[in-house]
């Protein structure tokens, strides 16, 4: 049985509305170094992350975003391209989902998820900087709690696809 | 409320400011009030509003005599008595009523037929009591919403109690065949109950209580652009309810407490101006919505939600946008002062969009881009005017955001 | 409502005739409202009333604030959390949310205490459980109401989820001890949950929610001057509460369907008046009171119910005329523009009068020559008069019908 | 367990509130032939009917009440003490409560009992002149449901007076 939806209250921050009407970084980035898709279209939202990377410092240039979800999920999306940038990747890498929110001015409960999908992208993308090349000593082998996240749902939206 | 909630609305409200021109089309989730009930409403709080119907003086008589004449207008819009007529205080409590109340009082049976499209405070309360042994069986609908007869004509049996399909869905707009759903149930026995949650049909649909020979009917006032704090259920004589809450009853056997008589009185004026005025707004409703939607769907991959014409409740408009979030496109549309919902699983609280989209077959993706607008007696030409010409610039902003993109992105 | 009733209102009302003066008495039944509280919800009406708080567009967030604004107006006047108030449409509702709601949620408990003057919605939402099990156990009280504390103490057990005594009583007025109530159950167990009717305590008695300790309390907007159909349950954060009516949630986790925010605007107003006000309504009121049953006692053959002084509720009247019939006496006033009510069986469906009454050890005689009046704010020394004035006449008139004369007839 | 009251509406008919203003043949009658008490004070109601009667035609020169009771009780044995004067016993006797309730233009449901006591007393009034006299044939032994009424009436009041 599925358990139905109810709504509850979404009083953004101002924050959200301003990145919402104005996003910064937005779209495709032609010359990215790495990027990475969190999130599914069937459960409602999905974020592209794209990073400029300096090779030598392992800093980042510039990160731009794509998003298909709420404003709370575009805003998400689009702060956390201006936290990066100048970064290390490692400093990017330690940049957690609460941080994001508050960046925001606090997200309602209901859209941490926005949060978690943000930075589980950047994380994906951060990983898929590596991925043949060495690991540093702070990259977990294992997958945080965000790109979990970002996984679980797009496994949801496969069954979703499945079902109908 | 959540205490991680945003505080700072003001701040919000200023960010978002205001915009020239605004059209509301989100009185599927809060009504206008027509300003005739809202003056009616408040003249009897100056009146009568004092006074306990069930108390000998003056003033109780007073208060006794405005909720008797609100009651009789209602009876006679409906077709039906006013001992008929119970109040509540909105559509939710009278479909809990209904169905929680009929199982309360009956000894025996114990199966529940709803449609799968049914309003939650339908399905929910009926899924209450599983609880108690109840079954509850999902009637199924086709692509635009309609039940499946046959389904009904296999499911009812000895042990059902009752049959419930809300003559009007809220969401799609499918007006039901009632009556055939009716002549089904009681065909195979008379004694199952058939109820229907009417809350998005009064004033839309012609609905002739004593003719239709419905068992219950729901009535919620804000919906007919009432009073909020109010409605109705309609318990045809001889069917048997039991309460659901208890206390000090007043006029009322099924709902006890003080009824709300400056409210009943608003309410009886919007189904009084909705009863008078009937062929004049609902031909121009319909007019609107269908405008409306021939302008929505010039637009590209989109997809109407719910039948086309005259089987579509006349304020109806559903429309899903494709590769376009409907939780974002609401947000841009307020931007541009046009307010409406949407069954994205992004306005719930957890990731599944609208059941009554996913009933009628809608992938994900589509339910995700659906926005539901109602045409009022409230609108004009260049209200819809104004919306067809804002919609292309939303729907190209938030489309151009998305790594996924209409034809592969 | 009955079929056999008197339809003919208009023709009763002319009999009756508009006396030159006009007192409301009969708060208790059907409140007054503020002007101002009226105001408020009208002008919410007209600003944000569209808005359903929990969908993201403009007007949407201007409905949430307004609902906030307002819950955090009563929140600190009861000086408890916003998000421990869940707004119902009346005190009736409340305390059945919280009776039933707390049983629903309670998975073993089965034992609950009532004192034996609750009011109704109490009572008969505890016995409702009996049917499941529940064990309901009343607390008896003494001649002026105050309930039994060494009962309560020998009563509470392993066993015991509920101990429920309103703060103020709605027909004698008797202002409890809670705290002392509170101090022996929770002396005996932390977890058993006490809740407070404080309908009718609201603006009379000093109530902080922090302080007290108290899991639960129950209020209602009409019983301050309010609009009707609002209410509210304060629950504090930890206590388990399950809905029990089911439906589509708005902003609130226990009562589905959209809130009433225009008439919680109201209501937020009536509490924010009262609060304000405390001291000079409550000092004129006391004082007003105490001259009305002074100068009713002086009439022969009467008993005051209920305690006097500084343990009675500031706005309560309630005086036993003997040889004299309540619902009588109820219509002779009316005829002189007073306008009260009665403990008589006259006014209900059985023999039985008042169950406050008669907890407090009142003969049914006592019982039924009761009349209750609330002072309220809107009050005037000259209304006062003009009741003490009008009483003596019409108590001799009622007495003079009667084969059962004073002194024996 | 007492089942607790619960409230109604009792929308007089104008006739109740005019005779409750001004009740005809009110007051204890000082040379009645017979009089009869039914009800009681601690069910709340209680009638005092008295009965002027012309010996030889055994028919009612004028009848005259007292009545401790709501507005309904009043206006019942009042209506009663007219409708009865210058009717023969017989008639009298055949007068049911709904036509006391009709001629009072209808009675609320819960105040039929008003009715019913008001003709209760009547009977018992009657009956109480042929206590020692041949009694006709039209006056039946068994007690009828109004003067039965009355009786449960009383006992009931027995009941709550040795309750408290
Ligand atoms: C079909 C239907 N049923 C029931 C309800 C619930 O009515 P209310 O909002 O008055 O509780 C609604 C309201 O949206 C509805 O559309
Ligand atoms: C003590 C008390 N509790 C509960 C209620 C019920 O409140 P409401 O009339 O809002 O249902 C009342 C109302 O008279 C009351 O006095």
């Amino acid at each position: 049985m599925v358990k139905l939806s109810s709504r509850i209250p979404l009083p953004y921050s101002f924050k959200v509305i301003e990145l919402f009407r104005n996003p910064k970084n937005l779209g495709k980035m032609d010359d990215a170094t790495v990027w990475a898709l969190a999130g599914s279209i069937a459960c409602g939202d999905m974020i592209a992350m794209y990073l400029k990377i300096d090779e030598e410092t392992q800093s980042i240039l510039k990160a731009s975003f794509e998003s298909y979800g709420c404003a709370a999920n575009i805003a998400a999306a689009s702060i956390l391209t201006e936290m990066v940038r100048g970064k290390t990747l490692e400093e990017a890498w330690r940049i957690s989902w609460r941080d994001v929110s508050d960046a925001l001015g606090g997200l309602p409960k209901v859209k941490y998820h926005c949060g978690i999908l943000a930075v589980g992208s950047l994380r994906r993308a951060i990983r898929a900087y590596f991925q043949d090349k060495l690991k540093p000593k702070w990259l977990p082998e294992n997958l945080t709690a965000e790109e979990r996240h970002a996984l679980e749902e797009e496994e949801l939206a496969e069954r979703f696809s499945r079902k109908s | 409320m959540g205490s991680d909630l945003n505080r700072d609305v003001e701040g919000l409200l200023k960010a978002h400011g205001v915009s020239e021109r605004e059209v509301y089309l989100d009185s599927e989730n809060s009504g206008l009030i027509f300003p005739e009930a809202l003056k009616a409403m408040v003249d009897s709080y100056e009146e009568a509003a004092r006074g306990h119907p069930a108390i000998t003086h003056k003033l109780g008589w007073e208060s006794y005599e405005k909720l008797y004449e609100s009651t009789l207008k209602i009876a006679q819009a409906l077709n039906c008595n006013s001992e008929e007529i119970t109040y509540t205080h909105n559509g939710t409590e009278a479909n809990n009523l209904a169905i929680l109340g009929l199982a309360e009082a009956s000894k025996s049976r114990r199966k529940i037929l709803v449609s799968s499209i049914e309003h939650l405070s339908v399905i929910f309360a009926a899924e209450h009591l599983q609880k108690f042994g109840f079954k509850v069986v999902k009637v199924p609908v086709d692509g635009e919403g309609f039940v499946d007869l046959d389904f009904i004509s296999r499911n009812v049996d000895k042990d059902t109690l009752l049959v419930s399909v809300a003559l009007v869905n809220h969401e799609i707009g499918t007006i039901q065949d009632v009556k055939a759903i009716i002549d089904v149930v009681k065909g195979h026995d008379e004694k199952i109950v058939v109820h229907t949650d009417a809350c998005d049909a009064l004033g839309r649909v012609k609905l002739d209580l004593k003719r239709l020979n419905l068992d219950l009917a729901s009535f919620s006032s804000h919906k007919i652009y009432g009073p909020k704090g109010v409605g109705a259920l309609y318990i045809k004589e001889g069917v048997n309810v039991s309460p659901i809450i208890y206390g000090q009853l007043s006029t009322q056997h099924l709902w006890p407490s003080l009824e709300n008589i400056p409210a009943i009185v608003g309410f009886s004026k919007a189904v009084e101006l909705m009863h008078l005025n009937f062929e004049s707004y609902n031909s121009r409703i319909t007019r609107l919505r269908d405008k409306l939607i021939d302008g929505l769907l010039d637009i590209e991959y989109t997809v109407l939600n719910g039948p086309k014409g005259y089987k579509r409740s006349p304020d109806n408009v559903n429309i899903s946008f494709l590769f376009c979030e409907g939780e974002a496109l609401t947000v841009e549309l307020s931007l541009k002062g046009i307010y409406v919902s949407s069954g994205s699983a992004c306005t719930s609280r957890i990731l599944e969009p609208s059941h009554v989209l996913q009933a009628i077959g809608r992938r994900h993706e589509e339910a995700h881009g659906s926005i539901l607008m109602k045409i009022t007696p409230f609108h004009s030409d260049e209200d819809v005017d104004y919306v067809i010409g804002s919609f292309p610039d939303a729907i190209r902003r938030i489309r151009s955001m998305s790594p996924m993109k209409p034809g592969g992105g």
